[in-house]
């Protein structure tokens, strides 16, 4: 067990390492000299190599990487190429944002997909059973920013229930918080939802396939009944993994969501540095995204240790 | 990757059920199948079975491949998929809660029905052990389970006491750890070991068995086999015992049954069936299955063709398009001759036997 | 040493486990634990064991599939344990194998006329057609068999087109990991005809392997019984099987069901009486004495075997 | 190891697999949209009912009318045309993604399956490292350094498509690997190559076509993503992605701009995914009566 867990750290901290790399390698190699991008195509020799001095960008790459990794390590991003601002404090703000939309996100996610996917697949062969799946298909065929966009014009502007964009902390004003927080929460989770409950289902049908569900019937276990006690956990762990990479899904799709709601998220905190050409905040932020997913990932990993005991030990 | 020795059988006869045989009127059907059809779309998977088995009774049913054995036992459980049709009926009696003999109408019983059913009064052993066991549940509280959903223990704790008790009587070393471990740390022969003794835990009136030993080594067959019918014998249930293998049958049954492309062709005792066999499938299976007995021109004894595909049997005698026998008489399904379902055979030109045996 | 088709010296074969846990390194299973036997040219020889006991390991060291931890393997004289892939090409073509599935050793996207012709294509061989249906009138198949795909053949037939396969390179060894153990009763019979057929008409060598005596005492006349990595018994089939010398053999004969005697009134507790029997005998005798023995000598020997004892004369001398 | 075939196994469908009505609808109503997409863009090569370029003042935001079906957008567009030649930019993204994501993934996953175990891991684990980069942060990254356009998009979306099918391949060539006409090739003397493409890659290739199918449906929400949010299809090309973006600001004018591209989305998606569904239901061997 402990070895399983070592495992899993040493996996998610070399994984840390390369995609720190990979990161640093994209922005750097490709061609394209950051201090000329941020500066434009008008800028002058000289601008273009007084800033690449300021910033250290003629130090062999190897140091840049170091320095900047150093940086990451000490939760000290640097300075922006454009604005000359601290990166650090802007991450902190926009991640807490982005961070509560994608959790009440996925709580509606899951909230529709466990109930829904498990009737799905009980009643496959039913009228209702096919009618869900049909809807789910739909949910799963629409971009969560149609979604999005669909749900401002019949909440905010046809009904006028609910404010069309926007964003205040939770501290400030709690109701308009929640207010401005349901209609891209729910644009995320409904689709991200109609996704899961499809895996969901898949998952619980196979595991209805199981001889062991036979047997539990056989001990005289109603099906529901058998299902309930003894194929839920097992049909956890696809359901986990997928629940996994949704994560990592939601935290890009976000991006877009902030967009369509004018949300003040790492998403939106992205695509301003692209438009400005500040390749230092492009990297720092995709390089918090990839670290959150990849924490993601262990998470999932320790669950499956959790949730299957076979995981845990190699057998006799 | 070596198993783990298989340990000593206990004597499982040596633990009291939990009610005794003498409270339950003499000898009564258990299982009672007549006329028992079953289809998929419009093909036909079981034809005109008929079955009984009493108390204290080891009953075999044989086939091969397709021949539809794993079907009955599954209808007599109410575990056909739900997409398959069955007509006729299928009534089991055992003996419900309080001792007081309950009687189930399997086909027409509702889910809740057939579940009181199962495992209560009814109980079946699958083939494959490797995955009969729910991975993730600890293979003790797999056992007491069966107990707690029928109420046949007082308690929880009363229930993991009887579950470690009944994994002893079974035979794993250690019961008391062997409780606690999960499917995986199991050899193939001690889960098949713990899915008997889930099978036993209720004392049930009947023990299906579907195939029980066919993934173990021979070795641990013998014991397994040994246990399932001290188990059975111990508390004077009826067995019904799949198997395509006529030694094991032999070995283990007093009555059998023989079924081929969804019928039953021949039923009898064992000894009548296997060394006076009637029926021309029974004849040929089991020259093909006697390793010792070489045709005169050299060679094992077979029966020309191979099995059709389920469904795929031809009409009147599902033997016929591999009999040599055969005859335009063949095409009408032959009638059932014999003194009733347990004795008798269907073959329009059944084996001649003249003094002393042979042909 | 030229009727010596096949000789296995000290054969060893160690996996490691995956480790299990930070400080100890994983376990070492010994699958098998020095392995020596001579197969005569033209003698059918069977493999006896239980799951685990390392027979499918050994077949797959004698087809040069897998490589052992030390010893020796001789395949026609030449040595086959350290020749990289490349060079086995002469073993490809002396020996061939038949699997146990029926459906899982045929290709489901390949017809049956390339599944036959795939040793001879891979060996370089041309005008394969004509072979092929030489093949399938071998085994008892129309050639119209060669333009089918194997899910249209019932298990039985699946199996003769394994065994055409087999033959294609024309080998001297036949090595058959349990052939009929999935197959019908009905359709053993058949199949185990036409291999004793094909190993007569062809005068091949016969490497058998099964869980079932009865099965190899039907085919082979010298069987080795295997139990944990070892061979624990050598000899003639019939003496092995009529009074086995080793405890774990007398256990696989006793524990296994035979439809005559059950019929005499050997129930299944009379099995398992006489298992566990021989089972308390096996556990009093040392596993390291393996038996040997031939024709002239039936007693048990208690010493390892040597080559010259444990090769008996082919199944047709006297 | 006496793995008897289970006589009733073989005839009983198994509980939860769709009846094969239900499969060949799902495949029909799937393969008819994505064939309907097809060929929309297909004649949009050689007519389309306006020109896209042209843009006319006089007939700004024209509701729905015999001249146009759909209307027009602010720039007097025909929206029929401009869903007509978007479907090329959706369908070119979505091959050229799928493609670059096949012709890398499906290798890789093969090769991942039949060298030494350690070795098939390290380069899974170095596989599961590309999901951490979806393909809009891809796509943002390279949009960042090159600026935006259709190829930079597909190249984005092709990368991040790679993972998925190299997993996939790989648990599905192992299974091959396991099987004894695998072994039986390499007693025939088969070399690894020849396994690999003879036998390997033909029974793992219903595997690619549903991933590839699933894949396409991933590669158009995603191009509609990108471009709306500018990072795609570059002014001037038309695509839905693009149309939505676009009609946002006339949100409350004229909401048909934002339901014709949206539709046109969501019913491609919904093609390929019931195309992937119904192909991975047609391919599944415990279909009942697949012979």
């Amino acid at each position: 067990m402990l070895l399983r867990i070592a495992e899993r750290t040493a996996v998610l901290l070399v994984s840390l390492g390369v995609s720190s790399a990979l990161v640093f390698g994209f922005m750097v190699l490709l061609p394209g000299d950051p201090a000329r991008v941020a500066l434009g195509v008008n800028a002058t020799e000289a601008d273009v190599s007084r800033l690449r001095l300021e910033f250290g960008l003629e130090r062999p790459l190897v140091e840049q990487y170091l320095s900047w990794v150093g940086g990451l390590v000490h939760l000290d991003p640097g300075i922006s190429y454009v604005s000359r601002a601290q990166i650090g404090p802007q991450i902190a703000d926009r991640l807490q944002v982005s961070l509560i939309l994608v959790a009440a996100s996925m709580t509606i996610a899951v909230a529709l997909a466990l109930p829904f996917g498990t009737l799905m697949a009980v009643h496959h062969r039913k009228a209702s059973g096919l009618v869900l799946s049909a809807l789910s298909q739909v949910g799963v065929a629409v971009p969560a920013f149609l979604a999005g966009i669909l749900l401002i014009t019949v909440f905010a502007v046809q009904l006028r229930w609910l404010p069309a964009s926007g964003w205040t902390p939770p501290a400030y004003d709690p109701g308009m918080f929640l207010q401005q927080l349901l209609l891209p929460a729910l644009s995320l989770g409904l689709v991200q939802g109609a996704v899961l409950t499809r895996y969901v289902r898949s998952a619980v049908l196979d595991v209805l396939r199981e001889d062991f569900l036979r047997t539990a019937r056989a001990k005289g276990l109603t099906p529901m009944r058998a299902l309930v006690r003894h194929g839920l956990r097992n049909a956890a762990v696809p359901v986990v993994t997928v629940l996994g990479l949704q994560l990592a899904t939601l935290l890009v799709g976000a991006v877009v969501i902030e967009r369509v709601f004018v949300i003040p998220g790492l998403g939106s905190l992205l695509l301003d540095a692209v438009g400005n050409r500040d390749l230092i905040v492009v990297q720092d932020v995709v390089m918090v995204l990839v670290v959150a997913v990849l924490i993601v990932n262990f998470v999932v990993d320790l669950l499956y240790l959790a949730i299957d005991p076979r995981l845990r030990t190699v057998a006799r | 990757m070596t198993a783990a020795p298989e340990h000593t059988a206990y004597p499982v006869g040596g633990m009291p059920p939990t009610r005794t045989p003498a409270d339950t009127p003499p000898p009564a059907d258990v299982a009672r199948v007549r006329d028992l059809a079953v289809t998929v779309g419009h093909k036909p998977l079981l034809i005109d079975v008929d079955l009984t088995v009493r108390r204290g009774e080891r009953v075999g049913l044989i086939g091969e491949s397709g021949s539809g054995k794993s079907l009955t036992a599954l209808a007599i459980m109410g575990l056909l998929p739900e997409d398959l049709a069955p007509t006729g009926s299928v009534v089991v009696t055992g003996q419900g809660p309080g001792g007081i003999a309950r009687t189930t109408s399997v086909l027409e019983a509702g889910e809740h029905g057939l579940a009181a059913m199962r495992g209560r009064d009814v109980a079946m052993v699958f083939q494959e052990p490797m995955t009969a066991l729910n991975p993730t549940m600890r293979v003790g509280a797999q056992v007491a389970e069966v107990m707690t959903i029928h109420r046949t223990v007082a308690d929880r704790g009363a229930a993991a006491r009887r579950a470690v008790e009944l994994l002893d009587k079974v035979g794993l070393p250690d019961a008391a750890e062997a409780a606690r471990a999960y499917p995986h740390q199991l050899s193939g022969g001690q889960r098949q070991r713990v899915v008997v003794a889930m099978a036993l835990a209720n004392d049930p009136a009947l023990l299906i068995c579907d195939e029980p030993t066919t993934a173990l080594d021979v070795t641990v067959q013998a014991l397994v086999l040994d246990l399932i019918v001290r188990g059975v014998e111990a508390r004077d249930a009826g067995l019904l015992f799949i198997t395509h293998d006529l030694a094991v049958v032999a070995s283990v049954c007093e009555r059998v049954l023989v079924m081929y492309g969804g019928r039953v062709v021949e039923a009898g005792p064992v000894l009548d069936v296997f060394t006076r066999p009637r029926h021309r499938y029974t004849r040929g299976l089991i020259g093909a299955s006697d390793l010792d007995l070489s045709r005169p021109e050299g060679g094992l004894y077979t029966i020309q063709g191979s099995v059709p595909a389920a469904g795929r049997f031809p009409a009147g005698c599902v033997f016929r398009n591999r009999c040599t026998h055969a005859t335009v008489e063949c095409e009408a399904v032959p009638p059932w001759v014999g003194s009733g379902p347990e004795e008798g055979f269907a073959c329009a030109h059944p084996v001649v036997h003249h003094e002393g045996g042979g042909s | 040493m030229t009727d010596v088709a096949i000789s296995v010296r000290d054969v060893v074969r160690d996996y490691r486990r995956p480790r299990t846990s930070l400080t100890k390194p994983g376990s070492v299973v010994h699958a098998l634990r020095g392995v020596s036997f001579d197969v005569a040219r033209g003698q059918r020889f069977g493999i006896v064991g239980e799951s685990g006991c390392g027979k499918s390991t050994l077949l797959r060291i004698i087809a040069g599939l897998d490589q052992p931890t030390s010893g020796s393997v001789q395949v026609g004289g030449v040595e086959i344990s350290r020749l990289p892939e490349r060079r086995l090409r002469f073993l490809r073509a002396q020996l061939q194998l038949v699997f146990q599935d029926p459906m899982g050793s045929l290709d489901p996207r390949m017809r049956v006329r390339d599944i036959i012709a795939e040793p001879l294509v891979a060996q370089g061989h041309r005008d394969n057609i004509s072979r092929v249906h030489e093949l399938l009138d071998a085994v008892g198949l129309q050639p119209e068999a060669a333009d089918r795909f194997p899910h249209q053949f019932s298990g039985g037939q699946r199996q003769r087109i394994s065994i055409a396969r087999a033959l294609a390179p024309d080998p001297r060894i036949l090595v058959a990991d349990e052939p009929v153990s999935a197959l019908d009763v009905s359709v053993r019979a058949q199949v185990l005809n036409l291999l004793d057929e094909l190993v007569q008409r062809l005068s091949l060598t016969l490497v058998f392997v099964s869980h079932d005596l009865s099965v190899v005492r039907h085919v082979c006349d010298t069987v080795a019984v295997m139990s944990r990595g070892e061979i624990v018994e050598m000899g003639p089939i019939g003496d092995v099987y009529d009074t086995p010398a080793h405890p774990y053999s007398r256990q696989l004969v006793a524990a296994a069901p035979r439809l005559q005697a059950a019929l005499a009134g050997r129930t299944a507790a009379v099995l398992a009486a006489e298992t566990l029997a021989a089972r308390a005998l096996s556990s009093n005798a040392s596993s390291r004495n393996a038996v040997s023995r031939n024709a002239a000598d039936s007693d048990p020997k208690p010493t390892p075997p040597t080559p010259e004892q444990t090769t008996p004369p082919p199944k047709d001398a006297p | 190891m006496n793995r008897l075939s289970r006589g009733a196994e073989a005839v009983m469908p198994p509980p939860g697999r769709r009846s094969r009505a239900g499969v060949e609808a799902t495949l029909l109503v799937g393969g008819g949209i994505v064939a309907a997409i097809t060929v929309l863009a297909l004649v949009s090569l050689v007519w389309t009912p306006y020109d896209v370029g042209e843009i006319n003042a006089t007939e700004r935001l024209a509701t729905s009318s015999a001249r146009h079906w759909l209307g027009t957008d602010k720039f007097g567009r025909d929206v029929v045309s401009l869903l007509m030649v978007g479907s090329r930019t959706t369908l070119l993204v979505g091959l050229v993604s799928v493609g670059v994501a096949a012709v890398i993934g499906v290798p890789l996953g093969i090769l991942a399956a039949m060298v030494p175990k350690w070795w098939g891991e390290v380069l899974m684990r170095a596989n599961d490292l590309l999901l951490a980069f979806p393909a809009l942060l891809l796509a943002i990254m390279l949009t960042a350094v090159h600026g935006q356009g259709v190829v930079t998009a597909m190249i984005a979306i092709g990368i991040s498509s790679i993972p998925s099918f190299a997993r996939v391949v790989r648990s599905g060539a192992i299974g091959v690997m396991k099987t004894e006409y695998v072994v039986a090739a390499r007693a025939a003397g088969r070399r690894p190559i020849a396994i690999a493409l003879r036998h390997v890659l033909p029974n793992v290739g219903s595997l690619v076509i549903v991933q590839a199918s699933v894949s396409f449906a991933i590669a158009v929400l995603a191009e509609a993503a990108l471009s709306y949010l500018g990072l795609g299809a570059p002014p001037g090309t038309p695509s839905w992605g693009r149309m939505l973006q676009e009609g946002q600001e006339l949100l409350f004018v004229a909401p048909r701009l934002e339901v014709f591209p949206g539709v046109a989305i969501a019913l491609a998606v919904l093609g390929f995914n019931l195309l992937g569904d119904g192909l991975r239901d047609h391919f599944d061997p415990r279909l009942e009566d697949r012979r």
